[in-house]
């Protein structure tokens, strides 16, 4: 643990509570395991105290601002979870006003189970680019030096190669252990519509099987709506409790979208994302 | 009377067994220990922290139809699932025997359910004690213990060189192979756990249903069903049918009090809107409801939840912190 | 009665260019395919991704989303949005394991009505040689 | 193991559906079984649970009086899938139905009181067989005040039975509309509203409601305000309901089901629950 950077994130944190510029800051703290973190939410400056960071804090702090609507509120935001930010403020979910970013660089986050944390770096952390995050109020702790690989997508592009037959095996097995918990859906910074396509009673897109005619239904729907809008956190792979590989769905549409639009969501909070826009003199692989 | 089996002597069983039953039994499907029906002894896993889910799924499956409709000539005739074979669930450990002794509660209060009192009588439990307990493990202090027989047919219990075989109920004997000599050696001591105040916490329940506390905790509550569905005696479950090609069938499936539309009626009205109401429907039917309608905490200590919460809501803690609600509340 | 293998198609036709377009090929009685249920939609912008998968999961053999050709859109860009749209979808279904030569985006004027029957002829003949699909289980 | 099944409902024939408003149609249904048809003993105030198969299947409270006399009604109202698919059926079509399931209003404790009948749009559906009843054993029970609103004239549920029951001794029937038409030339007024106007007597009466929740919360304070007592205050209360068996656990509030403990239940008791609904 960086005890200067949870210093700062500290003090800051009690500055903003205690000069009433926020009613609460969202960090995290130890968890129960002792060994790995959790979400936080502190209002009494007291409590600042329980906030810490390092790398076993993996969780994307800006899904609660969805929760917190109309309230003021500091929130602390790693590199990668700042595209969040920038996705909900482009999509006119959060006020810019309403919350103040206490940024922290992120030397990569570690693969962690309930108390358990390994050594291994997360899969989206060892090709992250970010030295910072892309939108903040506050910088605790400065930008930090990153030796980060190229994505390369090679597990996407060995997916592809693979006949579609083979393809549609292997999702159907995937699929098939998905139990329709929904903590994908919950997780997402990026999943907020007041009633989900698969809550809609009328009409009945979704039926309650769990099944993998319906899991596959609702996991090609959840991450396509997602499409040019995944901001790469990952945390719905990391909390599914089933192992599900959602990542490749995710990055599959993220590399599509790079190469079809030239889009990366969260980069850039004025940008308009791919399907709220388009070039007439584009034109698609279906047209030629 | 203890009997003893070899690692050898229980594959063997297991195959006798696969001849005339399923055999549901813990199994290594990529990263996860689940409980499935196995074609072979083999497959199956010895050596396992709890399952990614319990076995609970073999009486309330996910997803199971409870009758199909069937249209002959303008006549319409409900046909009801039925159950096929006997089965044994081989392995289970002493918390998940205790939670399926908990369903039954609801299950087979009358009117029973019939789909599942007939897969419970049909299903024999072979339990398997725990010789080491995860740090999520509160079995103890939910009414169980890890070499707890007294929700299961026959018990093993794992010794250096094999296993004790404990027969515990007569639908036991009839499972029980042939040829098994005596065990004389000792009985291992199960592990010691950490005790949960749940009893003191009980009791004060009815003045902690609205109190603050339940919005603080459910702050960082992301309300998805992970939880509920890994329990080993959550039950709650949806109904509706299924309709394909003229074929239609009732199911019933899983469902979770933290899931949106649990609570709202078709006219729009929903008793449970905020988070907290949401995350304390769940902590009450375990903790107050249950017990005031059964008698018992519903709640077995078997720490999936702790152990699979995405944002570590850990029940020990819930308690304990009520617990200090309570304490702070009676010294003020 | 012909026992060969008839695939199932599902077209979204937009009301103001590809539905007349498939009228004009009934009416001059050209000759297609009757493999396929014809939904028709306001705009081919109107045709949710969501639509198409239901149909795939509840054992379509192939999709057609058509619509008016780019520019000529009866609300001015809902087909551009079309396009970007199942440029995605038709990627993605490909990549989960539904070929995407089983759903087809197509630009079909009101007087294209030869190109809305041959492009049926040819759809129907191209799934039929991918062979049939029960439900979304198979690819 | 067959079809003792609880959740295997009992085939059932729709004789007529009576469309009562644009969006409420009456149904009147005949179990098939004649043993299941001598048997189904019901009260005013219990539901069952009705299938449309295909869709599935949701909690109706019963709008007849008993077996004998009205066969088995319930009004339904166009709300979502299954009630949908409820009207869409025509006469001789099969249902589902599941039940009696609940208890019921416990009008012999009412005996020789001034009873007030306060319903609003469906609401007014579960009351109507305490209406029936109370008409039919009239001597039983003193003045009878029945305030039923809607949100227009042609919301108003039961309109074929109003002359009858205006015509009954004793009993008075007040209408009342949000928004009145042309033709319109009754009250336009609130349900709350009206009750304060009406003010009647809490002396030896029992008023009971049923309505949107809006429409409760402000009745309920204007009975209040005329000295109704929290125990002369009744209602019937919807939850989300599935198996009607007390093993869903969807429709709890605190520790009671509503499938089970209620659905009626007096202002007093549901003040005592430790959810409040």
């Amino acid at each position: 643990m960086d005890k200067e950077l949870i210093q700062q994130i500290r003090d800051k944190a009690r500055n903003l509570l205690e000069e009433g510029t926020v009613e609460g800051v969202i960090g995290y703290e130890r968890a129960s395991d002792g060994v790995t973190s959790r979400p936080l939410f502190v209002y009494n400056p007291s409590d600042t105290e329980r906030l810490i960071y390092d790398e076993t804090c993996a969780h994307n702090l800006v899904k609660y601002l969805l929760d917190k609507k109309g309230k003021k509120m500091a929130v602390v935001v790693k590199p990668c979870d700042s595209r969040a930010i920038n996705l909900l403020l482009n999509e006119g979910q959060i006020e810019r006003d309403n919350v103040f970013i206490i940024g922290v660089g992120c030397p990569g986050m570690v693969e962690t189970n309930w108390n358990h944390k390994s050594e291994t770096l997360q899969a989206k952390c060892r090709t992250c680019q970010l030295s910072k995050p892309v939108v903040y109020d506050f910088l605790a702790g400065g930008e930090i030096e990153r030796q980060a690989e190229e994505e390369t997508y090679s597990d996407i592009t060995e997916e592809e190669a693979k006949s579609v037959a083979t393809r549609r095996g292997f999702w159907l097995e995937q699929f098939g252990h998905c139990i329709r918990c929904y903590a994908c859906r919950q997780v997402c910074p990026g999943c907020y519509c007041p009633v989900c396509f698969a809550e809609r009673l009328d009409p009945l897109w979704l039926g309650i099987r769990i099944a993998p005619e319906e899991n596959d239904m609702w996991q090609t729907i959840r991450s396509f709506h997602l499409a040019g809008r995944c901001i790469g956190c990952n945390e719905c792979e990391r909390v599914c409790p089933v192992g599900i590989p959602l990542s490749l769905l995710n990055r599959k549409l993220e590399k599509d979208v790079k190469e079809l639009f030239a889009f990366q969501a969260g980069l850039d909070p004025e940008e308009k994302p791919p399907f709220a826009t388009f070039k007439k003199e584009e034109v698609m692989e279906f047209e030629k | 009377m203890n009997l003893f089996a070899s690692k050898d002597d229980l594959i063997r069983w297991i195959g006798e067994l696969l001849k005339e039953h399923i055999v549901i039994a813990p199994v290594q499907v990529q990263e996860q220990t689940l409980f499935q029906p196995i074609s072979k002894a083999e497959e199956v896993v010895f050596d396992f922290n709890n399952t990614t889910l319990s076995p609970k799924g073999w009486f309330l499956p996910p997803t199971e139809t409870l009758f199909s409709v069937q249209k002959d000539d303008g006549k319409v005739e409900l046909v009801p699932t039925q159950v096929e074979r006997d089965a044994v669930i081989f392995g289970l450990h002493p918390c998940d025997a205790r939670g399926i002794a908990l369903m039954d509660k609801p299950f087979l209060e009358e009117p029973s359910d019939t789909l599942y009192r007939e897969r419970r009588n049909r299903t024999a439990l072979i339990g398997l004690a725990c010789r080491q307990a995860q740090p999520e493990c509160f079995c103890t202090s939910m009414g169980s213990a890890p070499d707890d027989p007294s929700n299961v047919d026959i018990l093993l219990t794992e010794v250096e060189d094999g296993y004790i075989v404990q027969v515990v109920t007569e639908k036991g004997k009839t499972l029980l192979p042939k040829g098994l000599a005596e065990y004389k050696g000792k009985v291992p001591a199960p592990p010691e756990l950490k005790a949960v105040p749940t009893r003191e916490v009980i009791s004060a329940m009815r003045e902690l249903f609205n109190d603050p506390y339940w919005e603080q905790v459910a702050d960082r509550c992301l309300h998805c069903n992970i939880c509920a569905y890994v329990c080993p005696t959550c039950y709650c479950f949806d109904m509706r049918d299924y309709a394909d090609k003229g074929k239609v069938e009732r199911v019933r499936s899983w469902e979770s009090c933290q899931s949106p539309g649990f609570s709202l009626t078709a006219g729009g009205y929903d008793p449970r809107t905020t988070k907290g109401e949401r995350l304390r429907q769940r902590f009450y039917h375990k903790l107050f409801y249950f017990p005031e309608q059964f008698q018992d905490v519903a709640c077995v200590g078997c720490g999936r939840c702790v152990r699979d919460c995405p944002v570590n809501i850990d029940i020990r803690e819930v308690i304990s912190n009520l617990q200090q609600v309570t304490e702070a509340k009676s010294g003020s | 009665m012909k026992s060969e293998y008839q695939p199932k198609v599902i077209g979204f036709l937009c009301n103001w260019c590809s539905y007349a377009g498939a009228d004009m090929a009934g009416t001059s009685r050209m000759r297609y395919p009757q493999n396929i249920r014809i939904i028709r939609v306001p705009c081919s912008g109107r045709v949710d991704p969501l639509f198409v998968v239901k149909c795939f999961q509840r054992g379509a053999d192939g999709v057609l989303v058509s619509g008016c050709h780019p520019g000529d859109c009866h609300y001015t860009e809902g087909n551009y949005h079309t396009r970007r749209r199942f440029a995605l979808l038709r990627e993605f279904l490909d990549y989960l394991g539904i070929a995407k030569e089983r759903m087809r985006v197509e630009w079909v004027s009101a007087s294209e009505g030869q190109k809305f029957a041959d492009l049926l002829s040819d759809f129907t003949a191209e799934l039929a040689g991918l062979g049939p699909r029960s439900k979304i289980l198979d690819g | 193991m067959g079809l003792e099944s609880p959740f295997v409902p009992y085939l059932a024939t729709l004789k007529t559906a009576i469309q009562l408003t644009p969006d409420i149609k009456l149904l009147n249904v005949e179990l098939e079984d004649p043993d299941i048809r001598a048997n189904f003993d019901y009260k005013p105030g219990q539901f069952a649970l009705l299938s449309a198969f295909g869709e599935g299947e949701a909690p109706f409270g019963i709008v007849s009086l008993s077996l004998q006399k009205d066969g088995l009604e319930f009004a339904v109202r166009r709300i979502g899938t299954v009630t949908r698919a409820l009207q869409e059926l025509e006469p001789g079509d099969t249902l589902g139905v599941r039940g009696p399931f609940g208890n019921c209003f416990p009008l012999e404790d009412y005996v020789r009181k001034n009873i007030i009948v306060i319903g609003g749009g469906i609401g007014m559906a579960p009351l109507r067989p305490v209406i029936n009843r109370i008409l039919e054993r009239r001597n039983d029970y003193k003045e009878l005040l029945i305030i039923n609103g809607a949100r227009t004239p042609q919301d108003l549920v039961f309109q074929p039975e109003f002359p009858a029951w205006m015509k009954a001794p004793g009993t008075k029937l007040e209408l009342t509309v949000d928004r009145g038409d042309e033709d319109w030339k009754g009250r336009v007024a609130l349900v709350p509203d009206v009750v304060k106007e009406l003010a009647p007597s809490p002396d030896s009466a029992i008023a009971i409601i049923c309505g949107p929740p809006i429409m409760i919360r402000f009745t309920l304070a204007r009975l209040r305000d005329l000295g109704f007592k929290d125990n002369q205050i009744v209602t019937t209360l919807e939850a989300k309901m599935k198996c009607g068996l007390g093993k869903c656990a969807r429709c709890n509030l605190g520790e009671k089901y509503v499938c089970q403990d209620g659905p009626v239940f007096t202002l007093e008791q549901i003040s005592q629950f430790l959810e409040q609904p």
